[in-house]
């Protein structure tokens, strides 16, 4: 069945790319993706059920990268923090360029420090929360131009 | 009273007590992971916070998030629903340490109660009968099998830190009680990083009842009558009636007073559960507290008129019990039956996926409780729970026809999802269930005698 | 008991009254014109008829067909609902002569109460308090401004034949009156080819409070409580509740005695509605007897445990009355909220068309009575109500509070298609209707104070 | 938007013919009709709205054809006769032409006798319900082949 260019064909688009999405945030076990829009649907299952225990806790130093590759979100809720203490040097500014490992802030939960990582390389573009402020789970922290 | 409570919980039980925070006047907070992001809950609470992927053990179970989304919110308590971690003292003692009220009892309750070894010591302390056991944990499979030796077969190996039907297995002979005990170890060592277990006698053909209760601050505690529980798949309840059908009403009365006696011991405040087992004979024996809401909790309310997650929050804010035994007399009978996505033609397994149908029951005496809407997915992360029926009837008989009528109204549909509907009719139909002289070995003999769920 | 029951009605009563059937294990049939084809109780019932054209007179109000369905299915009783045929004497007398049950009063009862005149003369024999009035049909212009003057004005001109809050008018002056009579006349003989009218005195600011009775053929009567059903737009209720709020006992009392004692000098078996005017004095006054199911009967089932259809049944098969004073006795205040697809903001006219969103509210103490679901179709043939969401709480405030919970979770949407939601919250958070302290004319006063319904 | 000649083609067309079977049934006011099959929506609204009031009784004693031709149903509840009295010649048989105004059975319904008229000129191909049936609103009496 081909995609007409149409509303309902955005919308399936926006869908897979949810779908996408959600599936590169889950750390394995998936079992069955569909996508639906009025009669269209796309559907695609694997045989292995998922594992029906929490999966085990990975340490949340890395940001989540959203898959246009725009933003480095929060990987956990917290307090986020430009700089590693009050008045210090801020650890990105716009124009930086940064590698997927450089830290570009820190979300702070239950007086944990949690580095966040920028997840690839590119450029900040912006720097989207005020240092200090409480963010919630993938709320965008940083804009991130692709390459450097 | 609270101003804001935030709910850390998902799925029928969140947007339940989101009901009764609206109805006194508290705003909400609904926290969801990325699964939820569309739930009912979010829809309906005033605020709402993302607080992580999918994994329950990156969002709902994760305290760090829980608690940073309360100071993110403002709001002055946690109401932990049931499940994740509702009953979890560590989880309390930092609410605590960061003075947010816990919607619960306080940790060091939470922690005594939680370790079932501590439990039933501490019960058999406050004199509550319990069933013969190893008094305390079995550190060896030498000791397993002299315990057994001493209680007699079957016997059943359970899990100090388990609860709420996990980490526990029988064992029905000597040769096979090594096996049970390593296996039931491993199990608990996987489930809850702790591997210890304890022994206890097994009772063939007993009945699953508890008493709900009330305590306060101030002393006072509360019995809000029996259920009965005994309907379950794999220890997992199905079916939960009230009152418990066929007991002697001086049964009734001493199980509750054990039961307020018990929770008056432990020190807990808030709403609990003390469930016993109780053989052909009306003996009855302590099983565990569970210190928080129970799923089962509307059969309850619908009897006695008593808005039990209000008087949760009212006893969480130090308010004194104002209910006094003419308060919570019970009218009639009230059933409960579970609606869960999953196959019981394939061991249970959960079905998740899209509803593309999904049409419930209503009308007289009738109560769904339902975070699904039409068109909602049920994710694969979470347990497969769907709605809740309740009925009520002037007695028992008119509850239960009542309840097999709205059954049959059930119209849930989408692929992949099967629902567990017939097998509920089933067991309304079942002879011994009708009759009321049923046990927690209703359903396995249901399933085994004719080969199939269905 | 009846092995199976017709119900000659159509949208949420004929599911309501199809449930109870079912629960008691008596068969149902359903009766349905083109319109309902795909109807929900099409689906629940044992069996349905196609009885006619959409439009009622050919299909809900038609006797013979009704009579010729239940040839058809074998059917041992008819259950009329409220509406359509459900007080007419002569369809009773034809159910009578055929041998089908009439779940309602024997047909001399209903031709006697409803005629209105003579109704108020076997009310006045029976020694309950009248308004002042014509004190039978006035014949003439002249007779009517005669008692219009002894009366004094305002007076209200009402058709023989009605009832239900059609076939009425109030005259304010003396200029007026002429022409309020002459336009009763009219209406009265196209409603119900029957042009004759009386005469009562008005009474401003009074409120709408009527008693549930119930009553056997063996001489017993009881009540079951009053409900205030003042809010009302058009004469048409829109909010009823029970207790009627800041009623003395003493009135209570007397209200129900009365109830009681015109049902039994009226020889009326079955459930029926004695409806009053009750000043601010507490004086009360005998409107008419709704020899019928109430569309509100749900907030005295949720206030007394009694399923007030089942009552029907059993006292229509000739069963006595098993109920005593201690069954029905009251726990706590329920409300209920009609919601109608109507526009209050253009005279509430109805709105049909097809409902792409429909989702009503659960969980603790609601109760939904519906027959629509998502995709259906409202017909532009008969009455626009959508559901019913009735609350129960310990009191009225929190009854009221959840009420307000519940509205608050509705979410109906379709093209064309405008709910009076949001007019049923205004009322809520109106102050004379929180405070208990509102008459009938609450609605009227806000819609002319805020220019606006919404 | 063109409609393709796929199953929902054919399910838009079916609910038209639908639509205007209820419609041809009903005697008036009629407001508005909206026919939807996923996305494809047809809707037509008249500007008088639909008289509330229960429309005055016709005498039921026409038959409604249905507009494909095919049926005489019937115009109301009740038992279905072939003949005029017990034992007498049936009204038509399989093979009778008939015309709009030919009475092709009787309708009893509470002791009165509703003719059943054939509504169209046609040729009889059938006698679709046994003498003294119980019928409902709508049920197929006779087959009428168009013309004769």
């Amino acid at each position: 069945m081909s995609t007409p260019p149409t509303e309902a064909g955005q919308l399936v688009e926006e869908l897979g790319r949810q779908a996408r999405r959600l599936a590169a945030e889950v750390p394995g076990g998936l079992c069955r993706v569909s996508v639906r829009a009025g009669d269209a649907t796309v559907e695609l299952e694997w045989a292995a059920s998922p594992d029906p225990r929490p999966a085990p806790e990975p340490e949340p130093e890395a940001g989540e990268t959203d898959e246009t590759g725009e933003t480095v979100d929060a990987p956990l809720v917290g307090t986020f923090y430009h700089a590693s203490e009050p008045g210090g040097p801020p650890f990105v500014r716009v124009g930086d360029v940064v590698a997927q490992d450089t830290v570009v802030g820190i979300v702070e939960a239950m007086k944990m420090m949690n580095k966040v990582l920028a997840g690839r390389a590119g450029t900040v573009t912006g720097v989207l929360v005020p240092d200090g402020d409480l963010v919630e789970y993938g709320q965008p922290l940083i804009a991130l131009a692709s390459g450097g | 009273m609270f101003t804001k409570v935030l709910i850390a919980n998902r799925g029928e039980i969140a947007l339940r007590v989101a009901r009764t925070c609206r109805e006194l006047g508290i705003a909400t907070v609904a926290v969801y992971s990325t699964a939820d992001r569309d739930s009912t809950v979010t829809a309906f609470a005033d605020e709402s916070v993302h607080i992580g992927p999918p994994p329950a053990g990156r969002s709902y179970l994760s305290a760090p998030a829980l608690v940073e989304a309360v100071r993110r919110t403002g709001a002055d308590a946690v109401h932990p629903g049931y499940g994740f971690l509702s009953e979890d003292p560590d989880f309390a003692e930092v609410c605590a340490e960061e003075g947010i009220v816990f919607v619960g009892p306080d940790w060091p309750v939470l922690e005594r109660l939680g370790d079932k070894a501590s439990a039933r010591e501490l019960m058999l302390s406050a004199g509550l009968p319990l069933l013969p056991g190893s008094g305390g944990v079995c550190a060896t499979e030498a000791e397993c099998l002299r315990t057994a030796a001493r209680l007699g077969l079957p016997v059943i190996v359970k899990a100090v830190a388990g609860g709420g039907g996990r980490g526990m297995a029988i064992a029905r002979d000597e040769a096979s009680l090594p096996a049970v005990y390593r296996e039931t170890r491993a199990t608990a060592q996987s489930l809850y990083g702790d591997g210890r277990v304890y022994v206890e006698r097994y009772l063939d053909g007993a009945r699953h009842v508890e008493i709900q209760v009330l305590a306060d601050r101030h002393g006072n505690a509360l019995a809000l009558g029996d259920r009965d529980c005994s309907v379950q798949r794999r220890h997992q309840k199905l079916v939960e009636e009230t009152p418990a059908p066929g007991l002697s009403p001086a049964t009734r009365e001493a199980m509750a007073l054990a039961a307020v006696h018990g929770v008056r011991t432990a020190g807990l405040v808030g709403a609990a559960t003390v469930e016993f087992l109780v053989d052909s004979d009306e003996n009855f024996y302590f099983l565990e507290v569970n210190a928080r809401l129970q799923v089962e909790h509307p059969v309850t309310e619908m009897v006695t008129g008593v808005d039990i997650v209000e008087q949760q929050l009212r006893l969480a804010a130090g308010e004194p019990l104002t209910l006094g035994e003419q308060d919570v007399r019970g009218r009639g009978a009230a059933v409960e039956c579970r609606l869960n996505a999953e196959d019981p033609d394939r061991d249970f397994r959960a079905t998740p996926g899209t509803l593309e149908v999904f049409h419930l029951p209503g009308g007289p005496f009738t109560r769904v409780d339902t975070h699904c809407v039409p068109g909602a997915t049920i994710s694969p992360y979470y347990d497969p729970l769907l709605a809740k029926i309740v009925t009520w009837g002037v007695d028992r008989r008119a509850a239960l026809r009542r309840m097999d009528r709205a059954l049959a109204e059930v119209r849930i549909e989408g692929p992949g999802v099967s629902v567990n509907t017939a097998l509920l009719r089933r067991v309304l139909a079942d002879p011994d269930f009708a009759a009321g002289t049923y046990s927690t070995a209703l359903l396995t003999e249901m399933l085994t005698a004719s080969g199939s769920a269905r």
